[in-house]
């Protein structure tokens, strides 16, 4: 035991790492079914390690482990707290929970011959997601976020097979993407150019007397635009829709359920570990930028997607939409408002990973998914239907789901900061949300079905199993909120009042 | 001001080349040259981590025993990653665009643009016939 | 059985005979029988907790904390008692009753009908039972969407577009208003259970508390208060039963069950009597009784009609909640349990008649009382029981919420209840004309010369509950017995 | 280009010198500048002027892509094989100074693998970027370019 639990924070990211090129060799000797199932082992390995790193940080303390043991401020820190943690078990085990689903789906969707390299891929940008948010380095952030990103510019154009439009929607997300990380690693150098020190913790200190430097508000600015452009922050989000429309379904699912999390992660770890709210710019970013890029993003969001016909591009519009909450949690800067975030960092996964994987059924069958095609799928394809109307609730935030718990805390948030008109506002959006919903169900249930849909059944069974875990999980959770509430309510007291 | 112009003549530079690299992505409608303009923007990332590690009268950094002052070797270790970063991006942004070209028939953003919407239209239309 | 684990069975005893009739889809009949049986047990374990409320025990049961101090929590109590005993007995009938009129219609989706027909009933018993206004809302939700397929029935457009409405306006006002007045509340309060007294004395401005309780009242779309009436007629697209039971009965009794807790346990009536904030509540609610009732008059259709008769009546209670004192309240609670038995008869009859005949129109039922009598009779009688004459039993919820308004002393209110009784003799008693007395529609019966009546299964339970309408004058006291520890 | 003699001719008294200067490269890292990176772009640039001046099916010949498949794997496996190594004796994660009895020596070895590692794959990876754009089998015109 020795010689693994000391060690878990390094092969949280160093399994799957080298599970990669492990992965490559099985196009050798007629191997290539079982690329599948060592990702997928792979997968729940990293699940575990999760597991316990949570457990572990909640009930006793943070872990830092030095890679290379060179003392953190010189070398490259691991550090392990409650928030990354978190997002660490949301990564693994929304892959963990998708891999199964992704046999059958990926069979369908991409070429055999490549099997083994989009499983490699999809190991690569697990990697990448888990290193970004295990890693207690500045300049480490930015290498993981390529390494997650090229393998995600790679997963996006896979889906070349079902629409050449995968083609450009990931070449536009490299274009921007790049352009993001870019802006992150300019800032990540300017903080470095005055303060000397790549390490997060250590960068905090330094920081402390600097808050007039024009250097550092100008560090600060690039990093938040790059993780904006990142986790796709109204009006920044234009690579987002394509991408995940076109993206072959697993990738879709675990994109919209980790990646943008991931960013939403970084952007907290600076905006108060390193920086903190009681730095004047800070305050002001929040209350001049964040704020009303939020609410547009609600609404915006949420009113493109009522027109659209395509309905994962309509659920991308959407996560468009609930991005623009998350970031309102994080600008309202209080407790209640960040719980609402983290909360909705592992809810939109939740729900969003659920949709998604629906939609993934729906493709399988169906090979395509404009809401015309939909007709009266409701009595063909019960279950899956089923599901995606459920997690749907959830999107709206109907009680009982996990959509209500963090819709609660974000309006609990802004009525705490005295911002009731934004109350009614999120109010207003999620109306909306149950307008695009309802179409969908409306279509699905209560239209005539066309002939082309009348010899389809449901999907196998290795494919609902995994999509209904996520609905119920959706329910759980939205009950049984201990653990999330708890760990929520954790960070954003260590945020507030270490910062 | 002249004086600060001059003494920071490498800021100067890096910001210059950084907004060319932005400037050509923005307003190039050919993919290749867009990847071009995504790649002056980089480079110039590069030279602002080298040239803010440069300590003036400093040599190389390596221990031959005598206390001398030297630069500092971290930010070139980092930008050996952020080359290889930009390698990868470069090859796989190229890689793309040569599929794009061969699903497409060219790789002006314009024509893509149209292609793409004519097949948005037909997909709608063929959706809710 | 221990007092809570009947509580507990009350919310799952519907949801295990939803599965129960899911698993039985093949074999109709059985899974007619499994609705019927999980009906009757029910309402035995509902009415055996009766005694036990009536000898002044609570009963409550704290599930799951889900946010903070907000815990999945049931509490038995008076009001809920009512709410839940006429929802649960009316249930049995009505089980009946759906029997003979999807058979007797043929409808699809027989299945699909009742499994949300259980799960309405589930959570109106949550609603009933609810312990704090979270629960309440949670179930509240889940009545609503329960009820959406429901609606959706039939599934040509207009079910779509009046489901449209029904879903569009219940979920738009309870999470536009309702949700924002509940947590303002709690943010201000620190709670949301409720407490006999109400828990916002002494924690709000007062100018702000009229604001705060405009948010509840139209928050409560299901209580139907003018602007926000329109699901109800919407909602009549769906079939018969679902409109006797649920749009007669549970929901829309939900929602001014709802009214009355947040006015009686979140406000609390002396606070809202000391402040006077209820008052512009007076004013809107004694506009939506008339006018809902002169809107009455002009629907030819005769689901619509009862349907503004429904919002008409309901806005009653609200407004012996708006009066804030306890005969009122009293009033009130006992008016949800007389409507309710008199207007599920009339649905009941209207199903009964569209089964027969397939007419829906008023006009087209000239003569027919003489065809089909028994239906006709039990329409009368559910009637005049609405309209509140003796010996039916909505004659003592009418005198008691005149004695609110004169013990309040606001005497134009009087004068309301006056008005949209003579309103209701008018559009209700005009319908029993037509059918007994008018001359017969010679045309009609050269068509469809052969009209009897409907099947046993249509026609009985609309007769037992105008039988009922009649017991319950008799036997009034024990719900006012029932009620008054909450009106003091 | 297989009638451009002088070409052929330089590049085949070039490529040996490339090679080795980019083993030099590689193994004086841990003293001089260079490291695995720069070795590896070297020794590859050694193979693609080869297929630029031979053919690219000469080149298939001295490396098959199969090979490259292999190889890619290879060097991102030593690495983190060494850094388990570090794990297995009883340091952290790429830890070298458990490699050997004296840390230094550790050191030593340590970075000599991993660098070992690094330019293996950026070697096989360079050649495989190179061979995916100039095996494609050519889909523009010359007029169009």
């Amino acid at each position: 035991m020795n010689l693994i639990v000391p060690h878990l924070p390094v092969l949280q990211v160093a399994i799957p790492l080298i599970a990669a090129p492990i992965c490559v060799l099985f196009t050798f000797g007629g191997h290539r079914k079982l690329a599948w199932l060592f990702t997928l082992s792979i997968s729940w390995i990293c699940l575990l390690i999760a597991g316990a790193l949570l457990s572990r940080v909640v009930l006793e303390t943070d872990i830092s482990y030095a890679i290379g043991s060179w003392p953190p401020p010189f070398g490259i820190e691991y550090r392990v707290d409650p928030i990354n943690a978190f997002v660490l078990l949301i990564i693994s085990g929304v892959s963990a929970i998708a891999l199964p689903f992704a046999r059958l789906s990926v069979e369908k969707e991409i070429e055999s011959d490549r099997h083994v390299l989009f499983y490699t891929c999809y190991l690569l940008c697990l990697t990448g997601l888990l290193g970004v948010t295990i890693t207690g380095d500045a300049f480490n952030i930015f290498v993981f976020l390529e390494i997650s990103s090229l393998s995600t510019y790679v997963l996006i154009a896979t889906g070349v097979r079902q629409d050449r439009r995968a083609l450009t929607a990931a070449y536009n997300y490299l274009i921007l993407g790049t352009i993001g990380a870019t802006f992150f690693v300019i800032g990540i150098g300017l903080l470095y150019m005055v303060t000397g020190t790549l390490n997060i913790a250590d960068l905090a200190e330094r920081l402390k007397p600097l808050s007039d430097n024009r250097v550092v508000h100008a560090g600060f600015a690039f990093i938040i635009i790059g993780t904006c452009l990142k986790l796709a922050l109204f009006p920044m989000h234009a690579w987002l829709p394509n991408a995940y429309t076109y993206a072959p379904s697993l990738v879709t699912v675990f994109l919209a359920a980790t990646s943008t999390k991931v960013s939403v992660y970084v952007l907290l770890r600076f905006l108060f570990t390193v920086f903190g709210p009681t730095y004047d710019f800070v305050n002001l970013t929040f209350e001049f930028v964040l704020l009303p890029l939020a609410i547009v993003a609600m609404f915006a969001g949420s009113v493109t997607a009522i027109f659209q016909t395509n309905v994962k591009r309509l659920f991308a519009y959407s996560s468009v939409a609930q991005l623009g909450y998350m970031m309102l949690g994080v600008s309202l800067c209080n407790i209640p408002g960040l719980m609402a975030t983290i909360l909705h960092i592992f809810n939109h996964a939740l729900m969003k990973g659920a949709l998604f994987m629906a939609l993934g059924c729906v493709v399988y069958r169906l090979g395509a998914i404009s809401l015309g095609s939909m007709k009266g799928l409701g009595r063909r394809m019960p279950w899956t239907m089923g599901a995606l109307t459920l997690a749907g609730l959830s999107l709206i935030g109907v009680p009982g789901t996990v959509g209500f718990i963090s819709k609660w805390h974000l309006i609990l948030g802004t009525l705490e900061s005295g911002y009731w008109p934004i109350a009614i506002l999120i109010v207003g959006s999620s109306l909306l949300a149950v307008i695009y919903i309802w179409n969908i169900v409306e279509v699905a249930y209560l239209e005539k079905e066309t002939s082309r849909e009348q010899t389809l059944k449901e999907v196998p069974m290795t494919m609902l199993a995994p999509l209904w875990v996520l609905v119920i999980l959706n329910f759980y959770f939205g009950i049984d909120t201990d653990l999330t509430t708890r760990v929520a309510r954790n960070v954003a007291a260590t945020f507030l009042g270490g910062g | 001001m002249i004086e600060a112009l001059i003494s920071h003549y490498n800021y100067w530079l890096i910001i210059i080349l950084m907004m060319l690299g932005l400037y050509v992505v923005v307003s190039r409608g050919n993919l290749v040259k867009k990847i071009v303009g995504l790649n002056i923007f980089q480079t110039s990332v590069f030279l602002l981590y080298i040239s803010l590690s440069k300590v003036s009268g400093g040599t190389a950094p390596i221990l031959t025993g005598k206390p001398e002052s030297f630069s500092n070797p971290l930010p070139h270790v980092l930008i050996l990653t952020a080359i290889v970063v930009g390698i990868s991006t470069t090859a796989l942004g190229l890689a793309l665009v040569v599929r794009i070209r061969e699903s497409y028939g060219t790789i002006e953003e314009d024509d893509i643009l149209i292609a793409e919407r004519s097949q948005d239209v037909s997909e709608r239309n063929g959706g809710s016939a | 059985m221990s007092n809570q684990s009947a509580l507990i069975l009350a919310i799952l005893i519907p949801l295990l005979g939803g599965i129960g009739i899911s698993l039985l889809r093949r074999a109709p009949n059985l899974r007619e029988a499994c609705t019927l049986v999980s009906s009757l047990v029910l309402a035995f374990v509902v009415y055996s907790l009766l005694p036990k409320i009536l000898s002044g025990a609570t009963v409550s049961f704290t599930f799951k904390e889900i946010l903070p101090d907000l815990a999945l929590e049931f509490n038995v109590e008076p009001l809920g008692m009512v709410f839940a005993c006429i929802a649960s007995g009316l249930w049995i009938i009505n089980s009946l009753y759906s029997i003979g009129y999807m058979r007797g219609n043929q409808e699809g989706n027989q299945t699909r009908f009742y499994i949300y027909f259980t799960i309405a009933i589930s959570s109106s018993m949550g609603i009933a039972f609810a312990g704090n206004m979270f629960t309440l809302f949670i179930f509240y939700e889940i009545l609503t969407l329960s009820t959406y397929p429901l609606v959706a029935h039939k599934q040509n457009s207009d079910a779509k577009s009046g489901a449209r409405i029904y879903l569009g306006l219940l979920i738009g006002t309870s999470i536009g208003f309702q949700l924002v007045a509940i947590i303002w509340t709690y943010l201000i309060t620190g709670t949301l259970d409720f407490t006999p007294a109400g828990i916002l004395k002494g924690k709000i401005d007062p100018t702000l508390l009229p604001i705060l309780l405009a948010l509840y009242m139209f928050g409560i779309g299901k209580a139907a208060l003018m602007p926000f009436h329109r699901w109800l007629p919407s909602a009549m697209v769906a079939p018969t039963p679902v409109s006797a039971l649920l749009h007669a009965v549970a929901v829309v009794k939900a929602g001014v069950f709802t009214v009355l807790k947040v006015v009686i346990y979140i406000f609390g009536i002396e606070f809202l009597s000391e402040t006077g904030a209820s008052t512009w509540l007076i004013w809107v609610a004694s506009f939506t009784v008339l006018a809902a009732s002169i809107v009455a008059i002009t629907k030819d259709n005769l689901k619509a009609r009862l349907a503004y008769s429904t919002i008409s009546q309901l806005s009653y209670i609200v407004l012996g909640a708006a009066l804030a004192n306890g005969l009122g309240i009293l009033g009130g609670g006992l008016h949800i349990v007389t409507h309710a038995v008199g207007k599920i008869t009339l649905f009941m009859c209207a199903g009964a008649i569209y089964v027969a005949t397939h007419k829906t129109e008023i006009s087209e039922m000239t003569g027919l009382g003489r065809k089909m009598p028994f239906t006709f009779a039990a329409f009368a009688i559910g009637s005049l029981s609405i309209i509140g004459l003796p010996p039916f039993a909505g004659t003592w919820s009418k005198w008691y919420l005149a004695l609110a308004a004169a013990n309040a002393e606001i005497w134009t209110v009087i004068g309301v209840y006056m008005l949209s009784s003579l309103l209701n003799v008018w559009y209700l008693l005009s319908i029993v004309a037509k059918g007994f007395f008018a001359p017969a529609d010679e045309l009609s019966d050269r068509v469809q010369p052969k009209i009897q009546e409907a099947p046993i299964l249509c026609v009985l339970p609309p007769c037992l509950t105008a039988l009922g309408c009649l017991a319950l004058f008799f036997f009034a006291e024990h719900i006012v017995e029932l009620l008054r520890p909450i009106a003091s | 280009m297989r009638h451009h003699l002088i070409l052929r001719v330089v590049s085949k008294m070039l490529i040996p010198f490339i090679l080795l200067f980019g083993l030099y490269v590689q193994f004086h890292g841990d003293f001089g500048p260079g490291g695995g990176f720069q070795a590896g772009v070297i020794f590859a640039a050694a193979f693609i002027l080869y297929a630029l001046v031979f053919g690219d099916d000469q080149a298939r010949k001295v490396i098959p892509d199969k090979a490259l498949i292999l190889l890619v794997p290879m060097g991102l496996l030593i690495y983190a094989l060494t850094g388990f190594a570090g794990i297995l004796l009883g340091g952290k994660f790429l830890d070298y100074d458990v490699l050997s009895s004296d840390p230094t020596q550790g050191q030593h070895l340590g970075i000599l693998v991993i660098e070992l590692g690094v330019g293996i794959t950026v070697a096989a990876v360079m050649i495989s970027i190179f061979r995916a754009y100039a095996g494609r089998t050519k889909a523009i015109d010359k007029e169009d370019w």
